[in-house]
């Protein structure tokens, strides 16, 4: 806890840059087929040649982008539908057995065996690929939000109400932002998951999305590209991540000090 | 409910919110503030069950400042919940103005034994939070606000957070918050436990000055004799195992003047005070 | 944008019956008048054949100006299935075997064109070392192959066809990437798989024991197959004619300048002019005019053998289980469509 | 919160009962089409003549047996490293700086992505499939961890230091249950995530488990064997996640109630 | 470093462990239990800085009783922490029997505040905690654990949860805890503030005990100035803004007897005390 945020900053760094050495070494000496791991350098020149030229008939910035609307269409609907239901279901008891049956059936489902059915609906436009994230992120952030409401003290409630505040104020002004810091940790976790999808989402009838670019260089077995994709994927993620993180910590001050 | 009521009759009348003749307070009792009828409350604690409250029957007249003295542990915050309507009583009946109450309500102010703030709330906004409740126009709420934040000596730390706050400075917050509402019955849990002598007396000094002015009905916890005694118009003393009150006594030196050292003059403070430590330890 | 039944006509994607527009092409059809839809959407596969090529070559487009084409990619005819059902798209292309799953099912398409035989592209490798020389000696070994597709049937087609218990060769159902995986590793002896995984198996100390185009001589014969939805096939039949005579277009290039066919599509299938060139060799591309044989779709009437192809893979897929029951020969014949590539 | 434990119970009951009744209607009145969704009666059929006849080769109970192993193998894994990596990460700074890039880089990478690494590195067996199982479910529970070691109050490690716990006693002793909560909500999304990976773990060289058995069913259009498996699916995560919140309830009594 | 240290001749040592002589005090410096040296110690609190601590310098010999007093806020309890090697400082050093102290140590047992106890533990186990990390065998740290709990009062309450105790209960298990680990050096927030008369007294009197029968360092924060005069050999007094120690006794009335009654009666006791109050008022 008490650390040097820079010195930590430059340890991860290191960390990193030592992995990439080791990458380096790795297809250097061929201690792998270089068919599945690409050098360092093959990477960096297929990155670079998408970067100019694009992948099959999109620029790279269409791949990234469309991946990143279909993800974000999926998040934002999650986040307010999880969010109020989540609340709801964690306070209101029949409100939660109604509804937690069916996510708690839905929600180990494998997104490859109803993913069908989402087509059969939504047709294969992006309806049934922002669906299929969607149902991903959902379950989590309400999973997250009803625990983090379970956690909330009952008598930080009483004394809301005492206060003066009705149901819906409690709501508002009491379950949310003592949950905030349960809803960080959903957040962070439902986005993962549903980036972990995206490639399944892209499965189905797409020709763009970084998830379907690597689906596609598999199977003519480009490694290059299919690392491009999953670094790029990566980074993006961890900058995604890294931004939920900074909002949290400018959101929510009191985490730990209560 | 073997409950072993003891009544004192109480010295004259010597201010107009001093303690009540016993007729009076029959009166009363037809339109109690607070009445509690048969209250049983029990905790599920494993195996036995924890009886916080054995049978208790009180009626307390709006106007009273009601002040609660009892060993630790022997149910004094388990009755004040139970009045707020924080807890679902095992059995028997809680009113409040003649209603029904078994959930919080704003009329009911609380301030807990520990300070319960919300964390992610300054000073200022947990002050605020009841106004806002109530609807009032930002400007309004602000000023408000921050005069009851000035009168517990806060003013200088509006706007910290709950975590950066000393003990006493939290449970200061939590009294300005509640009396900021201004609810008709104030239920207090030990409130000046953790406050230096000097700031305790402010305080005391104040909430003595809104109850004659406001007619607010009070509630409140303390385990200092000598506050009771300076505060109340009425004294319960409770005993444990399983939590009743003992002795309901009116107080004959409410009136005395207001000080420590003008209380200790009073010629029954001696015996009163003896009395009620011999109670308390019994 | 689909509803969930089965498609009427009027619910065509994105093409309303009343919107559709004269066309100036004459045809057998039938109908008094000819109408092209305004919205066509074709399920295409990245497979070197003749609708990669008219796609490639914007064909289509240059032949229907007047229709949007929207070109759907799918990655397994399973898909397709589902699309096709679901309305989201009119025309598609899958393998016979998914195609057979889904008239077993009366999925309600039709076959409209063969866009090409399976032939050398895809192959039965086996380790050099594992000292297979022939079908029948896979037995005790471990073969992998992904199920549902061509090869499967294949595979299990050739090893039936041989007298080789199935029960005694190991079977993997793997994707062909785990397929070069598990070579690598020497995990498994042998794969029926397609490519570009085959020449990469071969590249690592494998040899070919069969091919599909072998086995299509001795009848096992796999297709990718171009299905249509009946009910659109129906409403614009002038619209399936001419869309046939733009594949036959693509089949013509191919085989007079197969050299800018292979560059046309080396992009699309990632990788170099010849390797393209060579991948389209191996399979069979035929002309709609080739197709009307007995041994393909036939004609109205007259439907050829194509239909005891898919029947015998269904019957197939009885045996193992994968789907209940096959329908008798008439089914399968009724889901066949020759008309489009009729003269 | 103040709810009849029974009733709600009984409203979850009729919640499920009046979802199958529509699943009934709809199927009855071919609302959709019933090669996608077959009837109530289809499904039973077919969970009737898989019980009693297996599917391609095995018994149902081999099925479900082979799914349960690896996904509990996986899961075991996943607690015995995830335990101790979250719990040292989220109090010894360093730990963190170095561990974190890496997973936070991959966790959200679709296991699609990189399961023909895993082949290549641990074969077609079930080392591969529980290695994507494992990876699937580390990074959730690690998360949980470390966002619950993070919200500790420092006052409780402080006073158990005063008490005389050195730096491995106050892990075990006031770092592990003060997390219990977090831990048991990072078990049950880490559970469900390593289970929504089941199909894509057996869809490499497998002819049994539960996932294997909805995945080759959907390339033959078998949408009654489809339902029967994802009923199973959901009805033994249901199961199993009705398991450790029995055990959350009886270790975790104090939770929500500081 | 303005410190306005005022020191006052102690009375004559009346039994063994009273305030020590001026010159003894020196030498005890020499290795006392702890030192302080110029310790500041500042909270960013948003824009402005807190200055919890704003230089002190402090030196408590082995077997003194001090007793802090101050009004709320002034950073009494910030200077526990440091001492406890809760905060790190930042400007100047603490010692702890001569070695340098920045992290909490199981010589310097600690009373919170507010109770802290572990929630997953009884009562017990959290008493016992204590003594598992010491390495105790297990029946000897039940039977020592019991004894504790038996000494606050709540022998029968040892297999309650924290969640299932009163305010008291909680603050009297926290005693037990660190009082069963047997600290040479024992620093106590209000320990007592939450505890009704009786068993306050009750307590009192078993840390006077426990204090002069151990020769441990006893470091009390009260606001009780009674208490303070009752128990300490030595007494603080601290102001803030930024926080300091504004006065430093040896307490006359040490020996008085061990009674609030006795230490009334006691010839310096009024005098004393309104030096206090004046001092805290200022
Ligand atoms: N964690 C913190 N962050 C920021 N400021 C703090 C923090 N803790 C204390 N302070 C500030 O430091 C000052 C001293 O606080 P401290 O808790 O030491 O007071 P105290 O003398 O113990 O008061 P009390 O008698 O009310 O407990 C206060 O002004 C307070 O606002
Ligand atoms: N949530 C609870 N669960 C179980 N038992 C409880 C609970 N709260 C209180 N008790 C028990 O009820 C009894 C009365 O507790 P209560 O808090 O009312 O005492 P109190 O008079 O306020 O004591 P103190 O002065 O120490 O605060 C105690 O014996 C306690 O153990
Ligand atoms: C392998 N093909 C794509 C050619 C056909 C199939 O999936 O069965
Ligand atoms: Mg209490
Ligand atoms: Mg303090």
């Amino acid at each position: 806890m008490r650390s040097h945020p820079l010195a930590m900053r430059a340890l991860s760094l290191i960390a990193v840059l030592c992995a990439l050495g080791l990458w380096w070494a790795a297809a250097a000496n061929e201690w792998v087929s270089a068919l599945f791991v690409p050098s360092p350098q093959q990477v960096w020149a297929a990155f670079l040649d998408i970067a100019r030229e694009g992948y099959k008939g999109s620029p790279l910035a269409v791949h990234v982008g469309e991946s990143l609307y279909r993800l974000g269409s999926a998040f934002l609907l999650a986040l307010v539908t999880a969010l109020p239901l989540g609340l709801l279901s964690g306070r209101i008891a029949w409100i939660r057995a109604i509804t937690e049956p069916f996510i708690e059936f839905y929600r180990p489902l494998p997104p490859l065996a109803y993913y069908t059915l989402l087509v059969l609906w939504l047709g294969i436009d992006n309806g049934s690929k922002i669906a299929l994230l969607y149902l991903a992120a959902f379950a989590p952030l309400y999973l997250a939000v009803v625990s983090g409401v379970s956690r909330v003290s009952k008598d930080r409630i009483h004394a809301a109400q005492s206060l003066g505040s009705g149901r819906w104020k409690v709501f508002v002004y009491v379950m949310l932002p003592s949950c905030l810091p349960e809803i960080f940790t959903g957040i962070r976790t439902s986005l993962g998951i549903a980036y972990t999808t995206l490639v399944a989402a892209e499965m189905v009838a797409a020709v763009s999305g970084v998830g379907w670019m690597v689906l596609d260089a598999s199977k003519f077995l480009r490694s290059d590209i299919i690392f491009v994709g999953i670094i790029l994927m990566g980074l993006i993620a961890v900058a995604i991540d890294g931004g939920i993180r900074w909002l949290e910590r400018r959101i929510v001050p009191w985490s730990g000090k209560e | 409910m073997a409950q072993a009521t003891e009544r004192q009759a109480g010295a004259e009348p010597l201010a107009p919110k001093a303690g009540l003749a016993e007729g009076e307070r029959r009166a009363a009792e037809q339109n109690a503030a607070i009445r509690l009828q048969g209250v049983r409350l029990t905790y599920a604690n494993g195996k036995t069950d924890a009886v916080a409250l054995g049978g208790v029957d009180l009626s307390i007249a709006g106007e009273q400042f009601v002040c609660v003295l009892g060993p630790s542990g022997c149910g004094k915050t388990s009755l004040l919940r139970v009045i707020a309507g924080y807890e679902r009583v095992t059995e028997g009946e809680v009113t409040v103005f003649g209603r029904k109450h078994t959930a919080p309500h704003p009329e009911v102010g609380i301030v807990f034994q520990q300070a319960n703030l919300f964390p992610w709330l300054t000073v200022r906004g947990n002050v605020e939070f009841g106004l806002k409740m109530a609807g009032l126009p930002k400007a309004d709420r602000r000023a408000l606000a921050m005069d009851h934040i000035g009168r517990v000596g806060l003013a200088a730390y509006a706007s910290l957070l709950p975590h950066q706050l000393s003990g006493g400075m939290k449970q200061r917050t939590a009294i300005a918050r509640t009396l900021a509402t201004e609810p008709r019955i104030v239920l207090m849990d030990e409130p000046f436990a953790a406050l230096d002598a000097i700031t305790r007396e402010t305080l005391q000094d104040q909430l003595r000055t809104i109850w004659s002015q406001t007619g607010k009905t009070i509630f409140f916890i303390t385990h200092d004799v000598d506050e009771a005694l300076l505060l109340s118009t009425r004294l319960l003393v409770m005993q444990g195992s399983p939590g009743r009150i003992v002795a309901d006594l009116d107080n004959p030196l409410h009136a005395a003047g207001g000080s420590f050292a003008l209380l200790r003059q009073h010629k029954q403070y001696a015996e009163l005070r003896r009395q009620l430590v011999e109670m308390l330890k019994s | 944008a689909c509803g969930a039944k089965t498609p009427e006509p009027a619910k065509t994607a994105g093409a309303p019956a009343a919107t559709t527009q004269p066309s100036g092409a004459s045809g057998t059809g039938g109908g008094a008048k000819e109408e092209l839809p305004k919205e066509v959407r074709i399920g295409f596969q990245v497979i070197p054949n003749a609708e990669l090529l008219t796609k490639a070559l914007g064909l289509a487009e240059k032949k229907f100006p007047n229709t949007t084409i929207k070109w759907v990619q799918f990655d397994s005819g399973r898909d397709v299935n589902t699309a096709i059902a679901s309305g989201s798209i009119d025309l598609g292309l899958a393998g016979s075997v998914p195609v057979a799953t889904g008239l077993a099912n009366k999925l309600p398409y039709q076959v409209y064109y063969l866009h090409d035989i399976i032939g050398d592209n895809e192959a039965l490798a086996v380790r050099k070392s594992s000292g297979v020389q022939s079908v029948k000696d896979l037995k005790g070994k471990k073969v992998a192959v992904p199920f549902g597709s061509t090869t499967h049937f294949s595979l299990l087609s050739a090893l039936k066809n041989e007298g080789v218990d199935p029960a005694g060769v190991t079977v993997l159902d793997m994707q062909p990437n785990d397929i070069l995986a598990a070579w690598q590793r020497k995990d498994i002896d042998g794969a029926f798989v397609w490519q570009p995984t085959l020449a990469k198996l071969v590249a690592l100390d494998g040899q070919i024991v069969t091919t599909a185009k072998k086995l299509s001589e001795k009848g096992i014969v796999t297709a990718d197959v171009g299905i249509v939805r009946k009910a659109f096939a129906d409403q614009y039949p002038a619209f399936l004619k001419q869309y046939v005579t733009v594949l036959d277009d693509a089949v013509k290039q191919y085989r007079s300048k197969p050299a800018d066919a292979a560059k046309a599509l080396a992009p699309i299938l990632s990788t170099t002019e010849a390797d393209s060139l060579s991948q389209m060799n191996e399979l069979v591309w035929l002309l709609s005019s080739e197709q009307r044989d007995a041994k393909y779709l036939g004609a109205p009437g007259k439907i050829g053998d194509f239909a005891k192809v898919l029947k015998e893979t269904g019957d197939f897929l009885v045996t193992q289980k994968s789907i209940p029951a096959a329908p008798d020969l008439a089914a399968f014949q009724s889901g066949v469509r020759p008309d489009a590539v009729q003269p």
